[in-house]
């Protein structure tokens, strides 16, 4: 196997006195698609925010590429080439979907008006039309605010942000769990399309037709640590509810 | 608790001055004076002051002052009746209280008062401005800050009795700035726009006076509408020497501050004093005002 | 965008036409606001001819609004970020004692006669000294997550007790000539005064900043969602100092304004600067929760209450009166607008 | 409910004890605040032992908070809600004008020696003419939704400018020496001040009433997702309407507090009263955004400022520095409780 | 066929520029589950809001019972016995659990003290965890604010609220979006016994399996408009899909 493109040792996150993470463990090697799934409240989104920079972890360890490093920002996991689309969206509702989509990425306009920080709204708000044509999502007016679209139209614009500047590495935090028929099926087209240029997806869901259709391997959370592994190839879904729900344990406390 | 007759121990070196308002220059002015002649006599001076010259600070500060026990209080009342009670409770606790600038109108309370009569203040200010108006009809307008403030009250009501006497003189309804020279600036801007007879405005305090001053002199009005302001504070003095005013009405703060901290020491000491003085005002136009130099404020001490 | 995909372009394209001027303007959360400002302009056009639709009554309007104009286009940005900022009358107050006292200095006391040299050295302390309350405003908001409420209060005292401990209270007095007469009570083209250019073009220049540039944006964004913003990537710690910073800068060109105007410091006059600019800019349409908002509507906020003002006085309204009446005013401003808004699920 | 079923119920139990009063204590967005404040006590008790830990302060401390504790407490509610209240300071004033004048009235023309018959009028008077801009502005927030900052400053001027209406701007002062010396300066229990107690009972039963009741938790519940509130089916409009009156009520009672107190309206002295309120508020830990707070934080936030002003008097330091240690010293206070807040994902 | 319990004719809702509903019509009979289906933008959740008070339609009829009725706010709905969980959850997520689920109908304490509007928290908290439970639902601590509940465990108690208040109708929007494998069929089961007791329930998903496992029947917005109504033993997987997607049109514009 090649080197883990970022893996997480023993992360134990605390909220007052609730452990949302109690020692969890996670790896992501390049170029693969690795689902990350369990029970509501097993930690999943916990972990995701820890490597990715949104929360830093009460004790453990986080490798990228082998290197220890500390996601002390967003910023920083972004540097390193980890993208995410959020549980809760993390979108400003105020702000039209072009706008969010580019957001902390806008394009601004050639020459000096650009160096001075003005922007093109035509071009990203062109961009945006065709980045979400591609998720089949139609809009029905790209100048309305973000707050005012339907449940799957946010969720769509969130996972199309996350697409869209993918690097190394994107976190899905239940990417589909809004959508229709046809747009989760665009997307686990577009996780797929995302995996054959080389970069590393890790899909949260509740859907394990979806996992089992889409992911190569399946890590499973259980009370915040991680209970079992498995190559999504050979697993059936009885094996991933049992170690869900507890009465499959493949792990030990790493 | 301890509001039982206290008596007053003549050897106590600590006094306190409550001013009525922060950083106003007739009461920094009164406060340098304050200081020099509490030092030169080998006293101890705790100066203090509300953010605004609104009575329920004021008060609040007095508490302070009287848990803190100085032989005397000298205070400039910012109501004549609110700060009654607890000018009463310092005087229980031993402490002798002495009434600058402004006074209770219970005379029972303080040992002295060194008190400004601002209705005789505006009043004065009528005759001056109806003097350098001349026999021009037309109409003249008063800035009062906020209503309710004991002081400019009083100097617009002094104001508006006195030019009742003026037939010539038409006096418009008194306008408040709430202390903001722009409100001020405005007010006589609209006033100015709607009243082309406009021929005098009295402004009560400094804030209106600046604004006052600024309004007429980019309206190119200037020494044709007459202006008559109060307190001679450096910048008003300026103002005046340049035309921008034609008049001001001056206490003598300098004085006030000297003789308060002198009437406190002998009542700390149990001498007599003098119960009831009226500080003097006058009105320094740009004639005399070589001659009235030492009523001009002081900027720092 | 590492992948795109041109194919279905047009059929998105035709579902989003851009707004017409018109229809934005319909849309717009100020239309009426700016209608009833229309409107009392008519009224005491109409109640006094004389007065109140000259050029004098005009020049005045526009200049004695132009330092609250200033405070109001600064704490629009704050605002829009969900902020509040009440230090700006005394950070006015502090730039103008800063500016002025330096100015005399430079001058060996009196700063009348002093040329402009002088006078731009003065300038620049306004603006630094406004700049640097701004910063500490926006390091405790952004960096120590001190409400910022409690912060600017803090600062609203503090401004005002440093620059009385600077000036003891009293005014400083003497500001170059050269300076009131150009800037303060000089007019350009015949007509216009040059205090009044000078605030229109810091405004359009805050137009352009809010809702043209990255600047802007990120500004919307900050208030809009926080969180958000700062998973995007956005350095909202950084922007929240910059937006307070420039709210404190505005405040300094404000109190040079006020200086050059009036030709003095007026320290103990600026205690209601806040509360007036926070007024003129929910009046304009934004929303003290943030995300949404407009310099023009602060605008029509700032004018507002000193048409009134000025009406009210000209019409021969009793003093007393007058606070009643701008009251009934301002609320039936803001229904008229409410009135057409939608409830949005959102918030 | 409809539907239960009682197995699992320990499992669950087990999973959520109650929290002990530390690690209540220690969890709560005052503890820090509190602290400051019995420091700041401990402080200017070493500073001045001979001054600040006596009795006469400590009455005198309380005596002079209570109105303005009576402001905060309502101020609580409103600003739990997501609103604000700037008219808190003019409803003072209004009230205790109607209520100075109607004894007045009463005792034909000087109310000094007036009975307990017309001073019960008289507050109910008071009380009266602060619900009714109570009620004027839950009105125009909850049904008209103006924005409460316009609606309340509206009032704030409104009130105001009706109470110099009503006295022609010149303070009411006759006020019955029997209310006077029982409410005003008497004390109960030998050393208690009767007003500090009328204050904590009515601090008491606001706690009571935010903390435990229907009527608590809807104010919580509207300012946490006012729209989650109206589908739960609570009646939004009217428990608005309700809160804004509860406002005006209490500063309705404080007005009459400071007649008694002060034996006259103080028309002029109540303009920073809504400032000071809502810094209590806020420095109690209550948040601007609405959905938490306390009425026991706005109570040490009262007396922060409070002890401060009294310490810096009686520790001799010079005015113009008192403003920007008060500042310093809330932001700190703040800073601290902040500084172990953890960021909570929502907003 | 009983009389319909609930029907909506032509209904037709704007938001600005953007028509949400388009005449759409809709039908439930007494105890029976409806899915009600379609696209992302549909018009699914606004019609959801529009039969439970929240908004109010521009044009278009709703009868109660066979009378014409007009619901002019959530608590109307209410009074007819409908009850609704929001796809956006419409929770106050700084109050707890317990709070949430009693919210605007409070337990209050016995005797006079209730009388005076005190609450009775115990009470509350305890039949809350039963709630809880019911639902699979595993709340690390019942005195934490919703807020910072996971977004399944958030998603439990505004399901279960709904569910507890039922009188006639229950609308859930979505109500296992976020959920886990376990709660999911907990919920189905759930409603299923609903409806067992005579209590109508809508359904909106996207799942269709979860779709046909639960309802009786299925009705299918598109654009707006109602375009096809299924009993749901007699349907198959393409022709809701068909019927989503604009493919099969059963339907005119009624
Ligand atoms: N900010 C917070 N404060 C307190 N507790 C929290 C916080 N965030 C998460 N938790 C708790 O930590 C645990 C894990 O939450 P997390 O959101 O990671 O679960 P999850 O696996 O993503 O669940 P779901 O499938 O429902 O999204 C939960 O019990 C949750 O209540
Ligand atoms: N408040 C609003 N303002 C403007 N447009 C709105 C508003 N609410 C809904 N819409 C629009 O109306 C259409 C229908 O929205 P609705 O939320 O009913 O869809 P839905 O069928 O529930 O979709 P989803 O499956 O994604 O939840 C969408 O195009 C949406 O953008
Ligand atoms: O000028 C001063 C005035 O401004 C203040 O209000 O009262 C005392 C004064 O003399
Ligand atoms: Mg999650
Ligand atoms: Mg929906």
């Amino acid at each position: 196997m090649t080197e883990p493109l970022l893996e997480a040792r023993d992360l134990v996150k605390r909220y007052g006195g609730v452990e949302a993470l109690r020692g969890a463990s996670f790896t992501v090697h390049p170029g693969e698609v690795v689902a990350l799934i369990g029970d509501n409240g097993a930690g999943k989104s916990t972990l995701v925010k820890c490597l990715s920079g949104v929360e830093q972890p009460d004790s453990g360890q986080i490798l990228v590429s082998g290197q220890p490093v500390v996601l002390d920002s967003p910023t920083t996991a972004r540097a390193h080439g980890i993208e995410t689309a959020y549980q809760d969206l993390a979108v400003a509702p105020d702000l039209d979907p072009a706008a969010n989509l580019f957001l902390g990425r806008e394009i601004r306009r050639p020459g000096l008006l650009g160096r001075l920080g003005m922007l093109d709204k035509a071009r990203m708000r062109a961009q945006a039309a065709e980045q979400f044509a591609k998720f089949g999502v139609s809009l029905p007016d790209l100048t309305v605010p973000i707050g005012s679209l339907s449940g799957g139209q946010r969720q769509s614009v969130a996972v199309a942000r996350s697409v869209a500047w993918a690097d190394k590495l994107v976190f899905m935090d239940e990417p589909t769990a809004a959508l229709g028929v046809v747009q989760r099926e665009r997307v686990l087209d577009v996780i797929r399309r995302v995996r054959d240029t080389g970069i590393a997806v890790v899909l949260i869901s509740h859907n394990m037709p979806e996992v089992l259709s889409v992911a190569d391997r399946v890590e499973v959370l259980r009370l915040g640590t991680r209970v079992a592994r498995f190559n999504a190839a050979e697993v059936t879904l009885e094996d991933l509810v049992g170690a869900m729900t507890g009465a499959l344990s493949q792990e030990d406390a790493s | 608790g301890d509001t039982g007759g206290g008596q007053t121990d003549p050897g106590n070196k600590n006094l306190a001055l409550i001013t009525g308002m922060r950083g106003e220059p007739f009461y920094v002015s009164i406060e340098c004076a304050a200081q020099q002649e509490a030092a030169a006599q080998g006293y101890q001076l705790n100066v203090q002051a509300p953010e605004k010259f609104e009575q329920a600070e004021q008060s609040q500060i007095l508490g302070g002052i009287v848990s803190s026990r100085p032989g005397a209080v000298i205070i400039s009342p910012t109501d004549d009746k609110a700060l009654a009670a607890p000018l009463q409770q310092a005087k229980n606790n031993g402490i002798q209280v002495v009434e600058v600038d402004t006074a209770l109108e219970d005379r029972s309370i303080a040992v002295t008062s060194l008190s400004s009569d601002n209705y005789a203040g505006g009043q004065l200010a009528a005759q001056t401005l109806a003097q350098l108006v001349g026999d021009k009809p037309g109409k003249v307008l008063a800035l009062n800050t906020k209503a309710g403030t004991s002081t400019t009250d009083e100097r617009a009501k002094g104001f508006e009795d006195e030019i009742a006497k003026h037939p010539d003189l038409e006096l418009l309804p008194t306008q408040y700035t709430e202390n903001e020279p722009a409100t001020a600036a405005q007010i006589v801007s609209s006033t100015l726009a709607a009243n082309p007879d406009l021929v005098g405005v009295f402004a009560t305090n400094l804030n209106t006076g600046e604004g006052a001053a600024t309004a007429l002199s980019n309206a190119g009005k200037s020494g044709q509408v007459q202006l008559v302001g109060f307190d001679a504070s450096p910048k008003q003095v300026d103002d005046l020497r340049n035309g921008r005013v034609q008049a001001l009405i001056a206490q003598n703060p300098g004085k006030i501050g000297q003789e308060g901290v002198k009437r406190a020491i002998a009542a700390i000491k149990g001498e007599p004093v003098e119960r009831e003085t009226k500080t003097e005002m006058i009105a320094i136009t740009r004639e005399n005002m070589d001659q009235q130099s030492q009523y001009f404020y002081k900027s720092s001490c | 965008m590492p992948t795109q995909q041109g194919s279905q372009k047009s059929e998105v394209d035709t579902l989003t036409p851009e707004k017409g001027l018109g229809a934005r303007l319909a849309g717009s959360n100020t239309l009426w606001t700016g209608l009833v400002l229309v409107g009392l302009c008519v009224l005491f056009s109409v109640l006094r001819p004389d007065a109140f639709p000259t050029l004098f009554n005009a020049q005045n309007l526009l200049v004695q609004a132009a330092p609250l104009l200033m405070l109001a286009v600064g704490m629009t940005f704050v605002i829009i970020t969900s902020g509040i900022d009440l230090s700006v009358g005394s950070v006015l107050v502090f730039s103008g004692v800063v500016s002025a006292m330096t100015m005399e200095g430079l001058s060996g006391g009196d700063a009348t006669g002093a040329g402009w040299g002088v006078i731009a050295i003065g300038l620049v302390v306004a603006l630094a000294g406004g700049a640097v309350w701004g910063v500490l405003n926006g390091v405790l908001v952004a960096v120590a997550r001190v409400p910022a409420l409690i912060v600017t209060l803090g600062s609203f005292g503090a401004a005002l007790g440093a620059a009385q401990l600077l000036t003891n209270g009293i005014d400083v007095r003497t500001v170059p000539s050269a300076l009131r007469t150009t800037l303060g009570t000089g007019t350009s083209f015949g007509v216009v005064p040059n205090l009044v250019i000078l605030a229109a073009v810091v405004t359009l220049l805050a137009i352009w900043l809010l809702h043209t540039t990255a600047f802007g944006r990120y500004t919307y964004a900050i208030g809009s969602n926080a969180e958000a913003a700062r998973r995007s990537g956005i350095k909202v710690t950084r922007h929240l100092v910059a937006v307070y910073t420039l709210t404190g800068l505005l405040a300094g060109l404000a109190g040079f304004m006020s200086l050059a105007y009036f030709g003095t410091t007026t320290i103990s006059g600026h205690s209601n600067d806040n509360l007036n600019a926070i007024a003129a800019v929910v009046l304009g349409g934004t929303s003290l929760f943030g995300g949404v908002g407009t310099v023009l509507g602060s605008v029509i906020g700032v004018f507002i209450p000193a048409v009134l003002d000025a009406g009210f006085v000209m019409a021969g309204v009793r003093p007393f009166w007058q606070p009643i009446a701008v009251g009934a005013v301002l609320v039936a401003a803001v229904w008229l607008d409410q009135r057409r808004r939608k409830a949005r699920n959102s918030r």
